[in-house]
This record gives structure tokens, C-alpha cells and sequence, in this order.
């Protein structure tokens, strides 16, 4: 595999990353977000794969050698950042759905139009 | 429970008080805890920036859980973080104080304890930040402060607010994503997230961080060389200057802190943006170090014209803008260039300026924004024709206000004053004659935006002048921003907090790199 | 890698698809694809948390969202030039950052020489890292790392993260509950919508 | 969806095992995949599908605002509080030996995954029924 695994994720980051810079529409650019925090987190847990290990969840060592286990730092790591991200998910649609009922609109232009012409 | 405590306590009090908050429910008594919580935390931000002065090492550490580091999470705290702590703390004791009275006619008061509960998760947020000395954790609280202020700025009266803080929030996003990938790929390359262990292990050589018997093309090859922390560091900048709203990555600043309610402008102007220039700090000399922050990479060369870029083209929107929250705003994207122009230097004098900086303008922007809700107390205009005549009507207010606005300029006796000079001096004892001129220019600008102001509120005419007895704001309004303000014109004549400790501050960041 | 050409494939989808609804079920799948990525690659627990959150509360919540809104895109976006720029440059930024990165799966990267072993060692019974007391606390009570770590090592990370879940909740609350529609202008509403969803 | 007889007498069927399941999760993060923050998510989709079939009102009655509240502070209260008690017999903040001789680090980690799974349950169900109720205005 080398680095392809890398590249992939990087791809999928920038797809995420266009979607949440490039989009008028503020649901999408949230599913965009969303997109590229998950990417991320797929290159947090690529780094802490070992070739041939396994979950780290501690199983009885069998014939007194140990098994190897993927790095668990990582996962922790990334277990904070997931919830931090659907915590930030969760007060992005809060905002939309205030910014529809004051708008009327949640795709970004119209609003900054309405925002000029007040 | 003991002084040890204290790094430890002056995180854990505000964000555990935020549930009590929440279970507080009645107005009153949350925001009467929430002040008892602020005002401790000062104290406590005191005294620890007190015993790390005086101690010989020059900083205090706290292993949380009793783990050591790098294995657990650890506080560690220095000259440079007490002194943030202690303005951050400071600002929000004078905010809350008045925050109830600055809130009737923002927030209804049925929610004002949700409000007072965000408001103490946002301080221990940046509370956490500066204390921490894990820079995983530094994510989590750099989280806990922005998602809290994402929730104050959209508060504000305006809908205007609303789209502010969505946009604020998709910008912050990417910057703290982006603060993510660079502390996974620094991570990557060394195997930990303590900053001093982290400084150490990139200056070692690939075969030592790799286990034996890897096959590695360049094993002599130190770690900060490879091209994936350059890339670290690269991330960690950028996300760090989304945050720090550094030019041209700004675009949030203006419109959150002009709709914000005037206790999130006054708490969030003086604080936010200042914490993340502590990152920064901490990112760029701490962890990376000088020779390759400034040798390897360069980036002087990068935020040199961009701290210049920010000085004049901010402060020349802020001439343009009819409304003070605006003027006020765009001003700080200004200030910040002052801040990361000290850092770019990289010269201790550089760094001082930086650092009394921060302090002295932390302090002047959250009094001129405790000015501006005085005035939002009495009319609801704050344009620039709706305060026509104020200097009348509020004498005191008004007066406040001009103290600020000189600081913001640089005159003598402010405090502003002083880290201007500090600036100046620093570039043109590097030889930095240029970027000295483009400054006291940046101060010329200053006076333009700070004068127009003055003359609407003393030298034009009201267009009904009905009202024209004087009516100032409450009086403890009016006593927070002079405290704030007041603040200023002391340090401004007594230098020895602000400079004292931060040339020490910056003696010890620049020996970490060295 | 069938796993990540999937998932390359529902992104791209996802940009293109104009109606939100059919987006934000693809979201979901996005989620679950990558749960099932993370199974592959050893993460248990994320695998379980992403799946959990991503394809079930954030999907519950984006859809409650559209039926407040509407589930169509306006068509218009076409290609945006600047975007695509940072974006490529973002992305070349972090190419050029794997280029020196350990190869994937190889077990003698520097994240797997330091701290961590500590972590696995401590977890079968041997002594690390521990400052004063010298009592064997975990005895293979805590079999799951991932958890041992999470709650113990950098329990303090995970207090941070629960007060973000708390910061979102008292926001949520603070934003939505109670309140008429905000004061200023009067929404006009758009009849041709919210036919997708959650029903309450 | 109060017509449709079969999807309440399922879900009244499903909606026990889900909670169990989360319950199960919970107190058995230490052995396996699992935690306070899953089983959270997990018990708070069982309230979601009980108020899908059931309806926002019912659903209320069944989890009042004032308790869920109070659940959203009191996990994260717990937390603290275990991590307080570190300080206050004389350690570290969060440090869990002192609570017990031997286990100490083992019930330190069940108490703060219950905080955790308290709050998380409780702060998605209150998103839940805020974010239905604006929808019903």
C-alpha cells in the first residue's frame, strides 16, 4: 500500500474541503464539513494501523507471545475529535434553521444580498 | 488543598461552574455566581502569575491524574501564560460584572443563565488553552472556547448576527481542522503530543525516532528536516491564523464583533483573538523553535508584509466605516498585525513589543467596547450621525472614549503609547527602518479613524436637539470601562508589569530556540 | 481499497447531487462507509462512535433541519475558480507532506516506538510512566486500551470533550428553544417543501 | 405516525432492547469496544424512536425538560467531581488511585464513562426534541 491509502484520504479532504468553500448552500456546506473532518480522522487512524495487528483489546496471550496491536492513541484522539465534530455539526443546523426562519433562504448570497439592500 | 492547586483550579472552576449555572436557572443568582467564579479566577490567575515570577525556573507544571508526562496530560505555565491568564481573567471579571445589566436588552431574561454558563465554558476554554502544555488538548479547549462564542456572537440583537456567527463558525471549523491535520502529521513523525517533549524529539534524527532496523533513505536526517513537518507546521500556521484573524484571513472578525451582543464584543475583542497569538507564540517558539521557524522555513518573510498589509489596509477600512462597533473592529484586525509584526522580528525586543501588546490592547479594546454598550444603553443608534452631539450628552462615556482612542493611537502616556515604542525601537535596532516608518504610519491612520469619532460626538451638531442635558450611562457601566481604560493610563506610566515580566517572557521563548 | 474507491465515490456524488435530501442520506452512507474503514484499520471504537454519530444523530439532525428548510438546492454553482485553487494547493501542501510520512501499516514508525508501547505495556501489568504512587492500578482490569487511555491517561482530554458536547447542547438551547422566530422580518415561506423526513 | 398500529407495537417491542443495549455498552467499555459516549448516543436513539412513534408530547411526558436539564449538568458534574476528589484527597486532579486501594483506576474509569454517557444521552435527546419542536412552529 505504501502511501496510497494517504493519497486517497487526501482526495477525499479536498472534495470536502471545495465543498465547504465553494457552496453557496449552507446545508451543503456543512455536509462538507462533515466530510472533511471524517477525512481527517481517516488519516489520524491510517497512521496508527500496524501491518498484521489487530484491535487493541487486550485477548489472552496465547502460547506466551503477544499479540500486536494497532496503535490505540490515535483512536482516543480521534474519539474526541468526532464528537467535537458533530457538537460543531449540531450548532451549524441550529444557526441555519434561525437564519431560514430571519431569511427566509439558506443559500448564501441571497442572504448577503438582503443584508446589503437593509 | 494547597497552592499546587492552582493551574489546575483556574481551568476546572469556570468550566465546572457552567453546569451549576445551568442548574442555577434564575437569572440573578447565576450571574451572581458567575462573578464570584470570574473574580476567583482572577485571584487565582494573580497569584500564580506572582509565584512563577518568583520562582527560579521561571515556570510551574501540573501533571493531571497524577500521570507523567508524555504519557498524561500536562499543565505548564511560564512568565508568557500567566501574563495572559491574568488579562484574560481580568477582562472577564470587569465583563460579567456588568454583563447583566449590558444584557436586559439583549437576551431575555429567562435565558440568561444559558447564557451565563456559555460565557464561563468560553473563558475556561481559553483559560485551558494558555495553561495546557499538550497540544492535543489544546484542540479540545481551543473547541470548547469557539464553539462557546459562536453561540455568544449569534446572540446579538440583529439577524445580522446570525449569519456572522455561521460564517464564524464555518471559518473557525476550517482553522481548527486544519490545526488538526497539523498536529496529526507533527505527531506522526515524533510519537507525541507534550510540547517540550515534542521541541526534543524534532531535533533528533530519523533513526532514532524509528525503530531499529527500519529502512529509512536518509537515517542522519533530523525529524524537523522531513518534508511532513513542514507540512505540520505549515497547517498549524495557517489554521492558527484563520484563528488569530490575521490578514487576509479576517473576513469573520468585522461582522461577529459589530452584531455581537456588547458583552461578547467587550469579553471576545479583548481576549480570543489574543490567545491564539499565544499559540502562535507557543507553536512557533516553543515547539518548532527559532532556527526553524525563522532559519528553515523563513516565515518572517510571510508574516512580515502581512502584518504590514494588515496594519494599513485594515486601519484604512476602518476610516470608511459609519458604524464604531465596525471602526473598532476593523481596528483590531489592524492591532493584530502590530502583534504578529513583534513576532516576526524574531528578536527578544520584537517579542517584548509583542507581548506588552497584547496586553495593553486587550485591555484598551474590550474598554472601548464596554464604551460602546454604555452608549447602546441610552440610544440605540451607534452609527456615526446617531452619536453626533454625544460628547454633551454623555461627558463621562465620551471621555472614556477618547482615552481609548489615544491608546489605540500610540500617544504618550497610554499605555499603547509604550508598545508602540517598544515596536519602533525593536525594527530599527534590527535594522528595520522601512518597517518602522510603515508603522508610525499604521499610527497616522489610527489618529484618522480615532478622530472621526471624536468629531461626531464633540464637534457636529445632533440633528434634533431636544435631549441635550447630560445623561450618562449607569454608573456601574461607566466605573467597568474605567476601570478597563484606567488601566491603561497605569500601565502607560507604571511599565513595570506588563514589560517587566514580558521581557523575561520573551527571553525565555527566544532561549527554548536557541 | 474497494472501502476508499466507495467512499471517493459517494464524496463526489455528494457535491453533485443538487438535492439536499438525496445529499444528506449519502452523508450518512459516507459515515458508514468509513465506519467500516475504520474496522479495517483496527479502530473499533471509532468505527462504533463514527457509526453512531455520523450515519445516526448527525443525519437525524441534518434532516430535521430540511424539514425546516427546503431540500432543494438552487441550481446555479459552476466551477469556482478560487476555491479550486486553494483547495489544490491545500491538497499538493499536504502530498508533498506525505512524501517523507512512515509507508502505511509499517510497525516501525515513530509513533509506535514512543508513549504508545508505554500504554500497551502498562495495560498487560508492567510499570511506566507513573510518578508517585507505585501500585499496579489497571491489573488487566481494562483490557480495552482505547479506553483505559481515553478515561485515565488523557481522561482530562475527555472532560474537554464532554463540555463540548455540553457547550453544543446549552447552544442548541439557547439558539432554538422557546423563542418566537426572530424579531426583523417575517419569513416568507416556500410551499414546495418539507416533504422529506422526520416526522414528529 | 399514531395510525400505525404495527410500527407502535414494534417499537414498543425494540425500545427495551435498545436501552439495554446501551446499558450494556456502557458498563462494558472497559472489556470491549464500547463506552459512555456510545452508549449515550445509543440510549438517546431509543428516547428519538420512542418520540418518532410516539409523538414530541408523549415523549416529553416520558423525559420532562427539567430533568433533562438536569441530567445534561450532572454528568458533567460527576466528571468533575471524581476528578475533584483527586485534589481533595491530596493527589492530582482526575487522579483515580485515591478512591480505592487497588481498583481505584478501574472505578475512576466506570464512574467518568457514567458522566459521560449521562450527558451525552441527555445533551442529544434535548438537541432531539428542540430541534422537532422548532419544527413544528
Amino acid at each position: 500500500m505504501g502511501l496510497f491509502n494517504y493519497w486517497t484520504v487526501i482526495v477525499l479532504m479536498m472534495v470536502g474541503f471545495y465543498t465547504v468553500i465553494a457552496r453557496n448552500n449552507l446545508i451543503k456546506t456543512m455536509i462538507g464539513l462533515g466530510i472533511f473532518q471524517v477525512s481527517v480522522f481517516m488519516l489520524y487512524i491510517s497512521m496508527g494501523k500496524i501491518a498484521d495487528g489487530t484491535a487493541p483489546i487486550r485477548v489472552q496471550p496465547s502460547a506466551g507471545h503477544e499479540a500486536i496491536y494497532s496503535n490505540p492513541l490515535p483512536h482516543v484522539l480521534i474519539l474526541t475529535a468526532i464528537v467535537v465534530g458533530v457538537a460543531t455539526t449540531a450548532l451549524g443546523l441550529a444557526l441555519i434553521i434561525r437564519i431560514r426562519e430571519a431569511y427566509g433562504s439558506i443559500e448564501e448570497d441571497e442572504i448577503l444580498e438582503m443584508d446589503r439592500n437593509s | 488543598m494547597n497552592l499546587e492547586q492552582l493551574p489546575i483550579l483556574q481551568v476546572i472552576l469556570p468550566l465546572l461552574a457552567a453546569p451549576c449555572c445551568l442548574l442555577l436557572r434564575r437569572s440573578r443568582l447565576a450571574w451572581g455566581f458567575a462573578v464570584l467564579v470570574s473574580c476567583s479566577s482572577l485571584l487565582i490567575a494573580a497569584t500564580q502569575l506572582h509565584i512563577i515570577h518568583h520562582s527560579a525556573s521561571g515556570s510551574i507544571s501540573y501533571e493531571i491524574g497524577g500521570w507523567a508526562a508524555p504519557w498524561g496530560i500536562e499543565y505548564r505555565l511560564d512568565r508568557l501564560g500567566g501574563l495572559v491568564l491574568l488579562v484574560l481573567t481580568a477582562i472577564a471579571a470587569v465583563t460579567l460584572s456588568v454583563a447583566r445589566r449590558l444584557l436586559q436588552e439583549e437576551v431575555p431574561e429567562e435565558r440568561h443563565h444559558l447564557f451565563f454558563a456559555t460565557f464561563l465554558l468560553c473563558l475556561a476554554g481559553l483559560s485551558g488553552i494558555v495553561s495546557t502544555g499538550d497540544l492535543f488538548n489544546v484542540f479540545v479547549f481551543l473547541e470548547i472556547a469557539s464553539l462557546s462564542s459562536y453561540v455568544l456572537i449569534s446572540m446579538g440583537r440583529s439577524r445580522r448576527a446570525l449569519v456572522a456567527a455561521f460564517q464564524y463558525l464555518v471559518m473557525g471549523t476550517i482553522g481548527s481542522t486544519f490545526i488538526l491535520i497539523g498536529i496529526g502529521l507533527a505527531y506522526m513523525m515524533t510519537g507525541t503530543l507534550n510540547m517540550a517533549d515534542l521541541a526534543q524529539r524534532l531535533t533528533m534524527t530519523l533513526d532514532s525516532v524509528y525503530a531499529e532496523g527500519a529502512s529509512i533513505e536518509n537515517p542522519a536526517l533530523p525529524v524537523n528536516q522531513t518534508r511532513t513537518i513542514l507540512a505540520a507546521f505549515a497547517f498549524l500556521t495557517v489554521g492558527l491564523a484563520l484563528k488569530l484573524a490575521l490578514f487576509p484571513l479576517h473576513a469573520w472578525l468585522p461582522n461577529a464583533y459589530a452584531t455581537a451582543p456588547t458583552v461578547v464584543s467587550t469579553f471576545l475583542a479583548g481576549t480570543s483573538t489574543k490567545v491564539a497569538y499565544y499559540v502562535l507564540l507557543r507553536v512557533t517558539f516553543t515547539i518548532f523553535g527559532l532556527a526553524f521557524t525563522f532559519g528553515q522555513v523563513g516565515l518572517q518573510f510571510l508574516l512580515t508584509p502581512l502584518a504590514i498589509m494588515a496594519i494599513l489596509v485594515a486601519s484604512t477600512i476602518a476610516i470608511y466605516q459609519g458604524d464604531i462597533r465596525r471602526i473598532l473592529a476593523y481596528s483590531s484586525v489592524a492591532q493584530i498585525g502590530y502583534l504578529v509584526l513583534g513576532l516576526s522580528f524574531a528578536t527578544q525586543a520584537g517579542l517584548t513589543a509583542g507581548i506588552v501588546h497584547l496586553f495593553n490592547h486587550a485591555l484598551m479594546k474590550s474598554g472601548l467596547f464596554l464604551v460602546v454598550g454604555c452608549i447602546a444603553t441610552r440610544q440605540a443608534g451607534l452609527t456615526l450621525e446617531s452619536i453626533r452631539g454625544l460628547g454633551r450628552r454623555m461627558p463621562l462615556t465620551m471621555a472614556a472614549f477618547v482615552v481609548g482612542g489615544l491608546g489605540l493611537i500610540g500617544v504618550p502616556l497610554t499605555s499603547g503609547f509604550i508598545s508602540k515604542w517598544l515596536l519602533v525601537s525593536a525594527a530599527l535596532e534590527s535594522g528595520r527602518w522601512l518597517v518602522a516608518v510603515l508603522v508610525v504610519t499604521g499610527s497616522l491612520l489610527a489618529v484618522v479613524y480615532v478622530w472621526r469619532v471624536v468629531e461626531a460626538a464633540y464637534f457636529l451638531e445632533p440633528d434634533d436637539k431636544t435631549t441635550s442635558e447630560p445623561h450618562d450611562a449607569p454608573a456601574g457601566l461607566l466605573a467597568a470601562a474605567w476601570v478597563l481604560l484606567g488601566a491603561t493610563l497605569v500601565f502607560g506610566i507604571y511599565t513595570d508589569l506588563p514589560v517587566g515580566v514580558a521581557r523575561e517572557a520573551a527571553a525565555s521563548l527566544m532561549g527554548v530556540g536557541s | 481499497m474497494i472501502l476508499l474507491s466507495l467512499l471517493v465515490a459517494t464524496a463526489v456524488a455528494i457535491i453533485l447531487l443538487r438535492d439536499l435530501f438525496a445529499a444528506v442520506m449519502l452523508s450518512g452512507i459516507f459515515s458508514l462507509l468509513s465506519a467500516g474503514l475504520f474496522v479495517v484499520m483496527d479502530a473499533v471504537d471509532v468505527a462504533f462512535t463514527e457509526a453512531a454519530v455520523g450515519a445516526g444523530i448527525a443525519t437525524v439532525l441534518m434532516l430535521g433541519t430540511l424539514t425546516q428548510t427546503s431540500t432543494r438546492e438552487r441550481p446555479a454553482p459552476r466551477l469556482d475558480w478560487s476555491a479550486l485553487v486553494v483547495v489544490v494547493l491545500t491538497g499538493t501542501a499536504l502530498v508533498i507532506g506525505t512524501l517523507d510520512m512512515p509507508a502505511y501499516g509499517d510497525p516501525t514508525a515513530p509513533i509506535h516506538q514512543h508513549v504508545a508501547p508505554a500504554y500497551i505495556a502498562q495495560n498487560v501489568g508492567k510499570q511506566s510512566g507513573r510518578s508517585e504512587t507505585d501500585d499496579d492500578d489497571f491489573q488487566g482490569h481494562v483490557p480495552n486500551m482505547v479506553t483505559a487511555i481515553l478515561a485515565s491517561y488523557r481522561g482530562y482530554d475527555t472532560l474537554g470533550e464532554l463540555a463540548v458536547i455540553f457547550t453544543a447542547g446549552v447552544g442548541v438551547m439557547l439558539l432554538l428553544s422557546g423563542l418566537p422566530p426572530t424579531a426583523g422580518d417575517t419569513p416568507e415561506t416556500n410551499p414546495a417543501e418539507s416533504e422529506a423526513g422526520v416526522d414528529a | 405516525m399514531k395510525k400505525h398500529s404495527i410500527l407502535r407495537v414494534v417499537a414498543k417491542i425494540l425500545i427495551p432492547f435498545v436501552l439495554l443495549f446501551a446499558l450494556y455498552v456502557q458498563f462494558h467499555g472497559d472489556f470491549g469496544p464500547g463506552g459512555g459516549f456510545q452508549a449515550g448516543v445509543i440510549f438517546a436513539a431509543g428516547i428519538i424512536l420512542y418520540t418518532l412513534v410516539f409523538g414530541l408530547d408523549t415523549a416529553r411526558e416520558v423525559c420532562p425538560k427539567r430533568v433533562l436539564e438536569c441530567l445534561v449538568a450532572g454528568g458533567l458534574l460527576l466528571y468533575g467531581l471524581v476528578g475533584t476528589l483527586g485534589i481533595l484527597l491530596g493527589d492530582r486532579f482526575l487522579d483515580y488511585s485515591v478512591l480505592a486501594d487497588h481498583s481505584g483506576q478501574h472505578i475512576g474509569i466506570l464512574l467518568v464513562e457514567l458522566g459521560v454517557g449521562v450527558t451525552v444521552a441527555a445533551v442529544v435527546v434535548s438537541i432531539f426534541f428542540v430541534f422537532v419542536d422548532r419544527g413544528r412552529h
